[in-house]
């Protein structure tokens, strides 16, 4: 397999192609397709709380639940995952509860980040899923290092690091696959290839055929997998991890999937590609593998309104609680910066306490423009 | 004159001078179709196309770097940093290489372009939407570093910045670039002197130093002084590198007291600077310590910002501070 | 105790933590099995192997990046920059990762490392091999920036940097890396404090603060000075940020005359915030202005190395301008 | 050929590859020999001053003599050159007086950068040789950006860019290559693979194959040249310039060598390579390149010592000269840094003259470890 063609598993009509199909069970497919469902509706949810004014901004992954879902399913719980902020899906695998989701985007008191980063920026620590900063492309060399430090300590798990297709062209992209191929690190480089960076295109981004054929530049395998075909996805991943576990070091993986949303709830896509987007709408990744469990007699449209039904309910359990909590207490504005609060910083916190209040009210037109 | 924002002061100053000179060329993430996540450079690629107005891969540093080899050329590149909390990875090519390049090849080679990106808080963008880093680039020989305050300035700076000789870093303070408007010259020929700063609210008893937003904080703070009965005076820096010194201590000599006010983290930030020369060139005319006010030296806070970001309340404690001496 | 060189006293303290702890990590260019081109981690490779002591590709931003990863994991990496000119492409690393990951992730993650790098001039290293970068990093909350001034410190610091909860920036004088040598403890747990000046001679008619090769040139100032019957006190700052301004303050309100010492370009460098601080705190104690001694506005010269660079003589020139203020 | 093959024309005994000797007349045969010979001799010459303590520093570039001749000579005099410190070679052929070179090296009043830089550290607008700056890979990114300006203008001219294979990690590596690959500009990424950066050897710098298949990632071809066959380098750089200039865009080119000397007057290789640089001495790029010639009957033993006597007088007449000079005026440490001296740089230098005087002399003992 070359790293120009395209890894499929199911078919346009939900079968699977011949012998591709991963060998996994029952519990774990519909657990997969729940998770992929769960990523879509919390997405809905959070983009319509900002349309309405009550969080400050969101990123929605439309079109995008089996890039996520598929790869995610493919590493284990001790693995370090590097996420983007086009991820949700991989902080619902772990088992992330949706209250801290929600309270991140509220940046509420409840929030693990302290309110200090904008909406969609998570990090858990208790679940190796390592804090997203917003610069793109600085954590790829970041999972490399992190898996040099497990080769060094025998440690048996891998990382896994998560960008775009804009991503490729930073710097640490370049920094990233470099130090991976020549440590042999145990890295998966896991590239949704959404087609667009904001309003450029992939064709604006690189000349290379593919993203996949990046890999060579750096001595690694490059595998171009179709992004809406969670079983593909899986699939590649799981035999990129087995490699990178089994200590024959990184894999670069193109997901091909299309970027169906706005960049942001602050993007208006029309300005720049039309309709074109709906030309993905009936490769809905969803859609795909509903398509197959149903093939496969696992899935009934019963089963699938009561689902929705039951995540929405969580889902807007969750909101409610997250927009009750308070915004984070003053002090935290201080803390963290070092491990022990310094002289100069209890000064200036000390200052703002006695002397100026908390000042003005948070200016309600203020808005995220991206 | 036509009443405009500060996003349509810069669209237009671009638009002029790519229409003045045909040297003068956009590169940036976005700037092309998408015409900017701002919309600063909207429309310019109807009018320019795609080789003039150039949508670039997401690399800053290739950003810069490119825009350096076009003006080693000849060319007037203007590259646009999307957010300035993205220009780090360019860090290199301007401080190594923009920089540098006129001094080091002892004059033979120059690269002057102008570096558009907006800066500051203000708009709910937490960590890396909101920084002010000005004090990075006027620690650096060979740069120029200019902030407008107002549509007015900012159309009249920028087209000075693209006429200049050397290589500019033009912030622009994305907290009022929608609002307020402004009347403002539509004359091919205006532009407004880079260097010299602008007095904006004369005064006797004190001296706030701003700029970029901060300057709307300034005269607020002073209006409420002026309750108490302070009379407060606004100097607008405008270009911090080179700064217009004589601006500064002509004003506190008259005024004896002095508060610096900006956005940015306060250790080591750009007012310590303006402390600096006071306390070596005037400090006989103080009366009152300096007072600086200023973010806290913390990261960008998301929830917080309102408590962050410098408020008129805020610069009054310090007026009180250097009043009640 | 052994009488050693800077160089050395690096070297000693990376193989005294790398025993004492098997996370310590080292990584850079060319410090493998030459041993750095300074020689500071020369031989570590042979005792801690390829896998502790890494040979990089040639990426600073790769070397801090690759560390940040690795210290996220638990381990503690001491990466080296080769020249702190060269620190450059690694400051998105830096400033935006390395420095905020505590923050930003509500202290979930951390990634505690020591950046070591020589900086500094009188090597004759020209624009390229002899800037002084430290304002650049105290600009940024969230690290940790210190600078020895001898081979004693140097250990000490060392030590104490990388036993340290907090990244830290580690600048070395390289002027003084082979001269002069001192005598240092050879005992593991032997460390100096963070965040505390040092008092290096004591006087009572001015102040002169200092870090780093600077220190030696104050105190040479000093010694002049003392020829004209006037007393210098000389304050080694050693950690940056924080800053002990405790120190500085009790110094200046004893002496009442300040002159601070560097090497960097004067506009926004590190002394500037010293300015700032005692203009704001102390404002009433000073007798005359404060005086700036540091590098010119420029890019760091080649032949005129020892024009630019203040040597005693200039800072003496100082001294006189607040004694006879 | 693919970009793991290696061009060659010259073979070991002295004679071409049948079809693949490129058409070049005589004259301008030997005058590729000398330009060698003068690299090489210049070198020799700069070194020996360096270990005499008479100028600071110096970077030999023996045995990479073919790399940078067989490379000037494909293309015009109109093009642009970004050099990196290791290619004295292009200043010789684009006709820069030997004087300036060593002005530059003396750091005098009459080196045209002003003494403001290292030894080595060229400039020379006149012959679009673009100034030499010490960061390692910044320059690529300038060559791809003048590139797309030429092509904005129509100009006939392209763009060359030298650097090595510790430049191939560097970030502008990376944005220079991917922003000429979508530009489709008009540049050749010159890539001396020497083996070395200083103590790293191309193991350790990255795990690709070579460094030709590289440009895959960024859409462009890369081809391998054996980089000590003049001819070979000629030839390929010849036609991607061709390439170039018809519009079809940028090429990575790889120049197979071998670093026979230090990296610097600093440094010492023997203690991180032993005697390895040895096993190249027979692979020589001047020596092959004269037994071309002896063989097509264009050389002689007389013509050689004549070249070698003519040479060095030459040279050392230049050095005299550049050594008598005195040293930069103050002043010059304050003009360009601007267009013009802004008020505080001309207080600086008022304060200098009047106050400071010229403080202490230089220090003898201070010396460029690397
Ligand atoms: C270094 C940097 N430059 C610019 C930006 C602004 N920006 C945010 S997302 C984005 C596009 C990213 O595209 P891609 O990597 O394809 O990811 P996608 O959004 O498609 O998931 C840009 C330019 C940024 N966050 N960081
Ligand atoms: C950004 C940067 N990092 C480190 C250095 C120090 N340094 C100078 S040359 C060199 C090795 C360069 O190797 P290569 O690119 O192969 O070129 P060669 O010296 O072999 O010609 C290094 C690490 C530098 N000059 N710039
Ligand atoms: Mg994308
Ligand atoms: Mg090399």
């Amino acid at each position: 397999m070359s790293s120009t063609d395209m890894l499929q598993v199911i078919s346009k009509n939900g079968k699977a192609k011949r012998g591709a199909e991963p060998n996994l069970p029952k519990k774990t497919l519909l657990a997969m397709y729940e998770a992929m469902m769960q990523t879509r509706l919390l997405d809905e949810r959070m983009i319509n709380l900002q349309r309405q004014g009550r969080i400050g901004f969101y990123v929605p992954s439309t079109g995008e639940e089996a890039a996520q879902v598929g790869s995610c399913m493919a590493l284990d719980d001790t693995d370090w995952l590097f996420p983007s902020y086009r991820v949700p899906g991989l902080f619902l695998m772990r088992g992330v509860d949706i209250q801290h989701l929600v309270a991140n985007c509220f940046g509420n008191e409840a929030d693990l980040c302290k309110g200090r980063q904008m909406p969609v920026h998570y990090a858990f620590a208790e679940h190796k899923l390592v804090s997203i900063s917003s610069p793109i492309g600085t954590h790829i060399i970041h999972a490399t290092g992190l898996a040099m430090a497990q080769k060094l300590k025998k440690d048996k798990g891998i990382s896994a690091v998560y960008f775009g297709d804009g991503g490729t062209s930073s710097n640490d992209f370049h920094s990233g696959l470099n130090f991976a191929g020549v440590a042999k690190a145990p890295v998966l480089f896991i590239c949704t290839n959404n087609q667009w960076a904001i309003s450029v295109p992939i064709e604006k981004q690189t000349a290379s055929e593919t993203i996949a054929i990046k890999g060579e530049a750096y001595g690694m395998p490059g595998v171009r997998v179709d992004g809406n075909d969670v079983l593909a996805v899986y699939d590649a991943c799981k035999k990129a991890a087995d490699r990178a576990r089994k200590g024959d070091g990184p894999t670069l993986i193109e997901l091909m999937t299309y970027r169906r949303g706005p960049h942001s709830s602050s993007d208006d896509p029309t300005r720049y590609r039309g309709n074109q987007a709906d030309e993905w709408l009936d490769r809905d990744p969803i859609l795909r593998f509903r398509k197959y469990l149903e093939v496969a007699d696992m899935w009934s449209e019963k089963q699938e309104t009561e689902l929705i039904e039951r995540l929405k309910a969580g889902i807007n359990a969750e909101v409610k609680k997250g927009e009750a909590a308070g915004q984070p207490s003053l002090e935290t504005m201080f803390t963290d910066v070092y491990a022990n609060v310094p002289p100069h910083l209890r000064e200036q916190y000390e200052n703002l306490v006695r002397d100026e209040g908390t000042g003005h009210e948070p200016d309600p037109d203020a808005a995220f423009p991206l | 004159m036509s009443s405009i924002t500060m996003v349509q002061a810069v669209n237009d100053a671009l638009r002029e001078e790519m229409r003045g000179d045909d040297d003068v060329v956009v590169l940036g993430e976005d700037v092309g179709i998408n015409g900017g996540v701002f919309r600063c450079t909207a429309d310019l690629i109807d009018e320019f196309g795609e080789e003039r107005v150039i949508d670039t891969p997401l690399s800053e540093s290739g950003i810069i770097g490119a825009a350096v080899g076009m003006a080693l050329y000849g060319l007037k590149p203007v590259p646009e940093i999307q957010f300035s909390d993205f220009i780090w990875p360019a860090f290199d090519q301007i401080t190594s290489e923009m920089a540098k390049m006129r001094y080091r090849s002892g004059g033979q080679f120059t690269c002057p372009m102008v570096v558009r990106t907006p800066y500051g808080g203000g708009i709910r963008g937490g960590h890396y939407h909101s920084q002010s880093p000005e004090a990075y680039f006027t620690h650096t020989p060979g740069l120029v570093v200019v902030i407008p305050s107002d549509p007015y300035d900012a159309k009249g700076l920028l087209k000075a910045a693209i006429r200049c000789e050397d290589p500019v870093i033009f912030l622009e303070p994305k907290r009022i670039y929608r609002a307020p408007k402004m009347d403002v010259p539509d004359d091919d020929d205006y532009v407004v002197e880079i260097g010299k700063a602008a007095v904006r609210r004369e005064g006797t008893d004190f001296t706030i130093t701003a700029y970029g937003a901060m300057v709307a904080v300034a005269l607020e703070a002073c209006e409420k002084a002026a309750e108490q009965g302070w009379s407060g005076e606004v100097v607008d820096l405008r270009t911090l590198l080179p700064l217009d010194e004589d601006a500064i201590i002509q004003s506190v000599t008259k005024t004896g007291r002095l508060v610096t006010l900006q956005e940015a983290t306060k250790f080591c930030g750009f007012s310590s600077e303006i402390s600096a020369i006071v306390a070596e060139k005037a400090i006989d005319v103080l009366e009152a310590p300096v007072k600086r006010v200023s973010g806290f030296d913390v990261p960008f806070p998301y929830t917080l910002e309102h408590v962050y970001m410098p408020h008129a309340d805020r610069v009054l404690k310090a007026i009180e501070g250097v009043m009640t001496y």
